[in-house]
């Protein structure tokens, strides 16, 4: 039997926010967490690179974040949620962010959403993707 | 005598509060989703409950940083709309019931539930969404709130089941509050959604469907699911919908569909609303 | 596979760690209770656990204000002393154990725990003085420590059942750790004190002691006390003992007393020591 | 059968520290918890009376910590535990505060204490005091 991660993980274009996840990214989304003030968004956005200097980053994420790599900050541990304070300072959506992470346009991507989403065939299991099922 | 009278899901797509905040609910793309709100707001205003037991979920907007409670719950007077990162929604302050909120506190952990009691705490569109959803713009909050703000951010979670058992234990809480007083329990968050990853915009109505006709019916084929088919199915972030069951579990069994909305898209959203009162 | 092998209860008096951080613990009024403390610290270094899991509470120092987690958990790789008004005490910083930490949130968790997950925490003389009781003086954390915080201060607490049932599943929790891993748990607050009102500087030794003897042989007993039975008869602050019953839910019905060490005053406090080892 | 409340308030010389005396006293123990940070300390102990006026603070409380009455304190709602930084700001130990409050010298109360402390006899319930049981 898989035992609950190895699920988790078998779920395709999904980075559930677990312990490992959330060690990883926790210098990452504190840096989000200060950005909940908006006296510190306003510093970030006038000096990024000396802004992130306070926070204990690895240089893939202190990246990511400068290059506004959503998906890539996501498999560096940011939680969807805390990137969301890094999208408000940016003035941009949820729906920007998670469609710059699908590889989508953002017309594309809207597109999809007022058809009725993305369809749950085909997306509950990696292997259900690898054999097209 | 206090009394639970009606339970209430609901989504709070952040987005639905921006459209109501920038008074977009007429154009194309928001108003059939707002139209459906009218029954429900209709309802509430007929119903005029002296408290809303509001369960939500913060979003790492209002929680102390580093600090996960699996359920806390809001003692103060009032609770501040937060600022979650583009300033604060332009919603009336919330007013609190510390008297219902600290006999909740004792009631529950006295019952054995480990809450986390927050003198002070700011709410975030968790909250302040479903607030709109159901009471429209007011210039003051309309209705006492009781906030129990739950994780669904983190792994682990709390499994339904848990949930379901804090909805039961709420229900004899309130039974046992001695102010007459009439509350409607709000669960909120949800439908299916996933907004991270390159699964981003999965919506499966056809789960949400049976979601909402089980809440009502068979209730106990939702406290049964887990960790994982909710995320499978529902989407990363549609495990939001753990939080009925709170609502779910502190009314009786034999409850009665008042009224129900249904709408796709809000954002990356499925956004579902459902009333229940008890029979 | 990891295993439980010891609990061990003791008081956390401040005054103690001041004691040893100025050098006074051969002055007269100190010096039969470290006395005391010898036979514990050689119990502790012979046995030489990889980890402690250690129970108390924080006192008002190192929680975020006006948040008050019923039990919460350290997960972070290390705990700094907290500064509680006097500057932080001269120890070293505490070396976590995030996995052992982690795996403890899942299981306790999915059992029904509901705990506040704590990704930076600073320890205050609740946790500190324990391990200086037990371990004196090292330049390092000579253990590796997950900190497990109880609200005892504000009403109300949890039980001393629900102290024991969360003990039980920390059991549970463990055996099912694949690290091969020994653990002591300890349990830290009381004996009987009262330090604040006029009532200040109750202390029953006779209560105190009927404790030690049924934390061996009749648990039950005390998983039957009430709130008002701690505070009644062991002092409004020695209410702090529910802690020692996660301890003793941790171990086998059957335990053996290794040491007990009981002296009067610590301070405003009856300082109590009990050493148990699984059967 | 008398409600847990009513137990916890017949117990003498002993305040509980329940839901009422924690809203009552919640912005007093919240003064207390700013002395956590040494700068505060410092500032409070220059100008007590400014330092205080940041909080808002009832007029008999105000009064109460600038005299360190404190009893007075502990029955306008302050924990102990929270108190223990107004004490340590200025020096003072546990003993001290608990001596204080009971109204005896503080010579007393440390030979009371070192005499095996006060006894439960007689301690456990207002009633048992009234009749002198
Ligand atoms: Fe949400
Ligand atoms: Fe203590």
């Amino acid at each position: 039997m898989k035992t609950i991660k190895e699920q988790l993980e078998d779920i395709p274009g999904t980075y559930v926010f677990t312990k490992e996840r959330s060690r990883l990214g926790l210098h990452l989304n504190l840096f989000c967490t200060s950005l909940l003030k908006a006296a510190n968004r306003e510093e970030f956005l006038r000096d990024e690179p000396a802004y992130l200097a306070k926070f204990p980053l690895t240089e893939e994420q202190r990246r990511a974040v400068l290059e506004r790599d959503w998906i890539g900050m996501v498999r560096l541990g940011a939680n969807i949620y805390h990137l969301s304070k890094l999208g408000g300072t940016d003035r941009k959506t949820f729906q920007y962010m998670a469609g710059c992470m699908t590889g989508m346009t953002q017309e594309d991507y809207r597109a999809m959403m007022l058809a009725g989403g993305r369809s749950i065939e085909g997306n509950r299991s990696k292997s259900e993707q690898k054999t097209g099922a | 005598m206090a009394k639970i009278i009606a339970g209430l899901g609901t989504s709070h797509v952040p987005a639905i509060g921006v459209a109501m905040d920038e008074g977009k609910t007429q154009e194309p793309y928001w108003k059939s989703l707002f139209e459906g709100y009218g029954p429900v707001r209709k309802w509430l205003a007929e119903v005029k409950p002296d408290v809303v037991i509001l369960c939500y979920n913060d979003h790492c907007a209002a929680m102390p940083p580093d600090t996960i409670p699996t359920f806390a719950i809001g003692v103060g007077d009032e609770f501040k709309p937060a600022d979650e990162g583009w300033g604060p929604r332009p919603v009336p302050v919330v007013k609190g019931d510390p008297d219902l909120a600290w006999h909740l506190v004792e009631s529950l952990v006295l019952d054995g539930f480990d809450l986390t009691i927050m003198h002070q705490l700011q709410v975030d569109h968790g909250l302040t969404v479903p607030m709109s959803i159901t009471c429209g713009q007011p210039k003051e909050g309309p209705v006492k709130v009781v906030p129990i703000e739950v994780n669904v951010v983190l792994y682990p979670q709390p499994t339904g089941r848990r949930c379901y058992a804090l909805g039961q234990a709420i229900r004899k809480a309130v039974a046992s509050y001695d102010k007459d007083t009439k509350v409607v329990i709000f669960g909120t968050g949800g439908m299916s959604h996933q907004i991270h990853g390159e699964r981003s915009g999965l919506i499966n109505k056809e789960w949400d469907t049976a979601f909402l006709n089980d809440l009502t019916a068979n209730p106990q084929r939702l406290v049964d699911l887990t960790h994982v088919d909710y995320i499978r199915d529902a989407g990363a972030e549609g495990i939001e919908l753990i939080v009925w069951l709170i609502m779910r579990g502190a009314l009786n069994d034999q409850v009665k569909e008042v009224c129900r909305h249904y709408h796709v898209p809000a954002s990356n959203t499925a956004a579902g609303l459902i009333v229940l009162e008890n029979r």
